[in-house]
């Protein structure tokens, strides 16, 4: 029973780390910053999923499992509300997907002086 | 090698490293993070030496947990940090929107400059 | 009944102590919910009880001999925290206490609440910081714990950097950033120290500390390091010279009152520190090399600090410019501790009081000056000698014991590092404090020579200050004259609850001939001399057209000077200075021991 | 079995090490923003490995603080004006304008 | 134990990098973006340390809010930052600059491996004493018995904070709401978020605090955690921030320091000592100083964030303008 509990905790948390290195490869190699955000957010939530699915025969019933799974739930709330977030907050008007890298910071909208135009 | 003595290193490391921040990025925002960046170097320090001190808990057979005096103080000194940082983000930023800079260099004019303006 | 009720407070012993911690911490709390026009005379209030409080502690002290402790909580050091009120720190607290009285009876009316507002941004920020900035220097004081003096020292900072910034101009903003930055670099390099002091010993508490560092064969390493960072720290927060890039626009920059508190105690905290670090943590460490090094910074703060005060234009960066020089007698006497450290204590803890009540009266004369002129231009004075004669009287008495003239506390002060720098054969300290006598002589009789002429103003002054503002301007300097003429025992008082050194009466053998006709005599005719020489100046430079460039004759080496100090004042070069500072303290602990 | 643990905690702390190139490289901000949040998802997970693994209690709820918080980064990346350096081509409001190059 | 070593090595090296990359990143706020991230694994590196209270702090504090504080920080000063570099020190200070640091950091790195070993330690001490005050976390001990009045100084130094903080309004502001955290233009995503989230997070906080008594957690921690929910709540625009001049949330300020002071005074005569508990009610007392403490610190570390009040015609302008 406990070496079948180990190797199930074995194979779930390599297929979460598997995902880590998805997520991270997908956050390198995508062209653009929505793309990124795809890979980031599917990833690193199953990834930590699988994680938290493969330490819970480690840990104490059920404070352990309560925890474990309340870290789960917690991140995929703010992992989901993260991404809708930065999507909103990057999507350009026109889908311009041509950025000047680094480009100059512009005032920000709450800045004394930048009165209100639009 | 320990793993503490690795962190206790690399506290070093971060008061040097922060140390050199605070001194030489002119932004003052980047002075308030290297000053940051000194406090958790002191932090950990204190905390390797609190990591290091519980040994003798560990001796006693109750545990490894450390010593809990660094602990509190490090909690006590975190809040007091965010505190300092909060009032210096605060004064930065009122200084940013009254005279449109962000920096400490090169900003007072030498001593003698009212008696010089009036000369001129 | 009275008598009876003093009785009882003497009964309390250690007990006495949680009041000047508390008082101010409550005051500050309270002050939060007070509205209206009472807040002021709720501070005020308190400020008489924080007075009542230091000196029954100061009479305690005195009738017991010896030091009062308390153990916060009953929990005993290590594990605990302790308290404890030496002679030294009862003197402390009764100054504080003066002063801060004085400052809150001179701001009623600048902090006052508006008649039917519940409450305004200054009066609320300022009298509430001045209880912040009060429990934290009385913690100072009072604390045993290398970590609660970190606190301590932090609500202190935390207090006084607002304060700078009242006013909320530009220039202001700007120099309270760079003092909260550059005290934080100090307060966390004093915290690295205290955290290796814990590391190498396991406890944190002064007393049990000296007695380990005192105890060990061979010094561990820590030790040193841990003692430079901490002095270094300390000197950054009392703005030793070359490390006094933030003080002169603070607390020229400060509301009067403010300056009065910033310039007169905050940075005295810090140094309480450095002496309880070198005279109570570990005496024999402080090599002589180390001492020597702290002593030539003090030197040169005296002469610096004089020397571009005298370039001044505006009072009250004059004033500051002071202060700086005055921080340097506070370190002569490092290198004099060698020969006697009472003496040298001693010395330290009179100039402390004399330069808290002198710095404290002219900046507030300054204040009433500016206030009632709508300016501060040293040149522009004409006519208010006349118009605030009690005013510049006041500016003047405390410019006295800045220059040690009998009676002041000042002239104690330099007759004991004179004397003690000819007995242990350091005359470069002598030349020195007679220097930076005959400078401030100079800048005073300057100011004066401005002041006291001409009529009484034509136009209306903008402000006319209050008599009972004037009065205690006054009463703050008469304070720091008349030091002088305490009787030894008073002095007495500071020894108490200190290891009972081999050279007790050494200071008494000092001062005993300091009231001779000859030394009287010997410490007046340079500063006439100067005063003669200021008049002259002055009156030649009324016959010419006034060259508009200032008060010194000699252009070049002046301007030499003003571009020194704004290089010193850069932070990358400050910076860089305290560091070099830091390895320079470990090396010669590391040499010289 | 500790071992193990151990070594997954090292492997995503490793893997998102590289993703930290993305703060380095950005472009945007929102970019660098990304790479902190997956650094923060993978430390919680690195966390609670490690936990597990070297039997320290509570380390459930220092993950569920950092899991709590996670998105706060974010929330002030939208709040505050982080957001703009990224949008800045595109976004021309006519207030705020860019220094020209 | 080999592979904990290669984790601790594999930690450290990304908080050294991370800290590299604050130092040297060109705009300020990347650096802030590291800075979060640098926080977290900070935590790690606590946990580590066996120091779970502590991590908890950096987790909901060093790196939450604190977090916040400079994010906001970075994007408010952008437009000042265009001719920083110039600024910058010349080649010859930064070199010595460098040197000195990194023989400063070498002169510590040296104390660090010449700790004395057996290392000194109150732990002993700490643990010996504990039962006399009913508790069962040595930390919260430490906190709130051993060394209870540097907690209450600290809890009493966050106050001059936030008036320094206040008092940088301007006069007109006075009275007025705190500015800095008007509410963002409302995509749908953050006020859904400060719906679901705050009864999650209230219940962690609350929970953190009442655990701290005997497990890892306190009223720091706690209040870290409340006040990051009313923070979120506020910059989702679903409340406003009080007005300096309310007379409530000033009660809500001090009650807890005042709380802890009133008691500490109340030992005086019931346990012989200022801020002594009497043996038999030691752990409820304590824990009526944290409920109050948790009260305060929530209200000040929120209102440290808030910023300086505003004058309300300005407060609603703004508001309007990011809605």
């Amino acid at each position: 029973m406990r070496l079948a509990l180990d190797l199930f905790t074995i194979v779930a948390v390599t297929l979460g780390a598997i995902f880590f290195l998805a997520g991270t490869v997908g956050l390198l190699r995508f062209p653009d910053t929505l793309t990124r955000l795809h890979a980031l957010t599917k990833a690193d939530n199953l990834g930590l999923g699988l994680v938290v699915l493969g330490l819970l025969p480690q840990a104490t019933a059920p404070l352990g499992w309560i925890g474990l799974i309340a870290v789960w739930l917690l991140a995929l709330l703010s992992g989901a509300t993260v991404g809708q977030l930065l999507a909103e907050a990057v999507r350009p008007p026109e889908w311009d997907q041509t950025r000047t890298p680094d480009a100059p910071p512009v005032g920000h909208p709450n800045a004394p002086e930048a009165s209100s135009h639009d | 090698m320990s793993g503490t003595t690795l962190f206790g290193l690399c506290a070093a490391a971060l008061v040097g490293l922060g140390l050199y921040g605070l001194i030489c990025q002119p932004g003052a925002l980047r002075k308030i993070l290297a000053f940051n960046l000194i406090g958790s170097g002191v932090f950990l320090l204190f905390g390797v030496i609190a990591q290091r001190g519980g040994g003798v808990l560990a001796l006693a057979g109750t545990g490894a947990d450390g010593d809990p005096v660094p602990q509190a103080l490090v909690i006590t000194g975190l809040v007091v940090a965010f505190a300092a940082t909060a009032i210096a983000v605060t004064l930065l930023v009122r200084l940013a929107e009254t005279s449109a800079r962000g920096t400490l260099e090169g900003d007072e004019p030498p001593a003698p400059e009212s008696s010089d303006a009036r000369r001129t | 009944m009275l008598a009876a009720l003093f009785a009882d407070l003497m009964d309390l012993g250690g007990l006495l102590l949680v009041i000047p911690l508390m008082l101010p911490v409550v005051g500050l709390l309270l002050a939060l919910l007070v509205r209206g026009r009472t807040l002021g005379r709720f501070a005020l209030a308190l400020l008489l009880l924080g007075l009542a409080a230091a000196a029954v502690i100061a009479a305690a002290v005195a009738t017991g001999d010896q030091a009062l402790h308390y153990q916060l909580g009953g929990w005993a050091p290590p594990l605990g925290v302790a308290l404890k009120a030496d002679g030294l720190s009862a003197v402390m607290l009764l100054t504080t206490a003066v002063v801060l009285l004085g400052v809150g009876i001179y701001a009623q009316r600048g902090f006052q609440v508006p008649a039917g507002l519940p409450e305004t941004r200054r009066s609320l920020a300022f009298w509430t910081l001045l209880c912040g900035i009060w429990g934290g220097i009385n913690t100072v004081f009072l604390g045993q714990d290398l970590f609660t003096l970190f606190v301590a020292l932090e609500l202190l900072t935390f207090s006084a950097v607002p304060l700078v910034a009242l006013d909320g101009r530009s220039e202001t903003l700007a120099a309270a950033l760079r003092y909260l930055l550059f005290a934080l670099l100090g307060s966390v390099l004093y915290l690295l120290g205290a955290v290796l002091f814990y590391g190498t010993y396991g406890t944190l508490d002064i007393a049990l500390l000296a007695d380990l560092i005192a105890g060990a064969d061979t010094l561990p390493p820590a030790v040193p390091v841990a003692a430079a960072l901490m002095t270094v720290g300390l000197l950054a927060k009392t703005t030793l010279f070359p490390l006094h890039l933030w003080l002169p626009p603070a607390h020229a920059g400060a509301p009067p009152a403010a300056s009065a508190v910033l310039s007169a105690l905050v940075v005295k905290g810090s140094f309480f520190l450095i002496l309880r670090i070198w005279f109570d943590l570990m005496p024999a460490l402080l090599t002589l090399t180390a001492a020597q090094v702290l002593g030539a910074l003090g030197a040169a703060a005296i002469l610096f600090g004089n020397l571009v005060a005298l370039r001044q234009t505006r009072l009250k960066l004059l004033i500051a410019y002071s202060t700086l020089a005055q921080i340097g007698y506070l370190f002569l006497i490092f290198p004099l501790a060698a020969g006697s450290s009472s003496v040298a204590l001693t010395a330290g803890a009179l100039q402390v009081v004399a330069h808290a009540c002198a710095k404290a009266a002219m900046f507030m004369a300054a204040g009433l000056i500016a206030a009632s002129l709508g300016h501060d231009q040293i040149r522009e004075l004409r006519g208010s000698g006349r118009t605030l004669p009690l005013t510049v009287l006041a500016f003047g008495l405390g410019g006295l014991s800045l220059i040690g003239l009998p009676p002041s506390g000042g002239y104690l002060v330099k007759t004991l590092i004179s004397a003690a720098a000819v007995d242990t054969g350091q005359w470069w300290l002598y030349l020195v404090v007679q220097a930076g006598g005959l400078l401030t002589a100079a800048y005073l009789f300057f100011v004066l020579s401005q002041a006291v002429p001409g009529p009484r103003q034509p136009t209306p002054p903008h402000e006319r200050p209050r008599l009972a503002q004037q009065l205690i301007v006054l009463a703050l300097a008469l304070c720091a004259l008349l030091l002088g003429l305490l009787p030894l025992s008073a002095v007495d008082l500071l020894e108490i609850g200190r290891p009972a050194a081999a050279d007790s009466g050494a200071v008494s053998a000092l001062l005993a001939d300091a009231w001779t006709l000859d030394k009287l005599w010997a410490s007046l005719w340079p500063v006439l001399i100067v005063a003669a020489l200021v008049l002259a100046v002055r009156y030649r430079q009324q016959r010419k057209p006034p060259r508009p460039e200032g008060t010194s004759a000699t252009l070049s080496p002046g301007r030499a000077l003003d571009q020194l100090d704004h290089l010193l004042r850069q932070w990358p070069v400050a910076g860089l200075l305290l560091l070099v500072l830091v390895a320079a303290l470990v090396q010669t602990m590391l040499v010289g021991g | 079995m500790t071992t193990f643990l151990l070594g997954a905690a090292a492997f995503i702390l490793g893997t998102v090490t590289l993703g930290l190139v993305r703060i380095l490289r950005g472009p945007g901000n929102a970019d660098r923003m990304l790479a902190a949040q997956l650094l923060g998802t993978g430390g919680v997970a690195a966390l609670l490995l490690l936990g597990v693994a070297t039997g320290v209690g509570a380390v459930s709820e220092v993950g569920l603080l950092l899991a709590l918080l996670a998105a706060f980064g974010s929330v002030a990346f939208v709040t505050g004006g982080g957001r703009s350096s990224d949008a800045s081509a595109a976004d021309t409001r006519g207030a705020a304008r860019s220094e020209p190059e | 134990m080999t592979s904990a070593l290669v984790v601790d090595a594999a930690l450290v090296l990304l908080v050294l990098g991370l800290a590299l990359w604050i130092t040297a990143a060109r705009a300020a706020y990347g650096a802030a973006v590291g800075f979060v991230a640098y926080g977290l694994l900070l935590t790690l590196v606590w946990v580590r340390l066996a120091a779970v209270d502590v991590a908890m702090t950096e987790a909901a504090l060093g790196s939450g809010l604190t977090g916040l504080l400079l994010l906001g920080a970075a994007a408010r000063l952008a437009p000042y930052e265009a001719d920083e570099h110039r600024r910058r020190p010349g080649t010859v200070l930064r070199v010595l600059v460098g040197v000195l640091c990194a023989a400063i950091a070498a002169g510590l790195a040296a104390v660090v491996l010449l700790l004395p070993d057996p290392a000194p330690s109150q732990a002993l001490a700490v643990a010996a004493h504990l039962p006399a005050t009913g508790l069962g976390n040595p930390v919260t001990g430490v906190l709130m018995a051993y060394r209870a009045v540097d907690t209450l100084l600290e809890s009493v130094v966050l106050v001059p904070a936030l008036i320094g903080v206040w008092s940088l309004s301007t006069e007109m502001g006075w009275g007025g709401r705190p500015g800095f955290l008007t509410p963002c233009r409302s995509g749908s995503a953050l006020p859904l978020l400060a719906r679901v989230l705050p009864p999650f997070g209230i219940l962690v906080g609350i929970h953190l605090v009442w655990a701290g008594a005997d497990d890892p957690g306190g009223k720091f921690q706690g209040a870290a955690v409340l006040a990051a929910m009313w923070i979120l709540v506020m910059v989702a625009g679903l409340r406003e921030p009080p007005p300096v001049s309310d007379r409530l949330m000033r009660f809500l300020l001090v009650v807890g320091p005042l709380c802890f002071i009133g008691i500490g005074a109340a030992g005086i005569r019931l346990a012989g000592a200022f801020l002594a508990y009497p043996e038999a009610y030691a752990k409820p007392l304590i824990l009526a100083i944290e409920a109050g403490l948790t009260i305060s610190v929530t209200a000040v570390l929120g209102l440290l964030l808030a910023g300086p009040p505003v004058p309300e015609p300005q407060y609603q302008r703004q508001s309007r303008r990011r809605s």
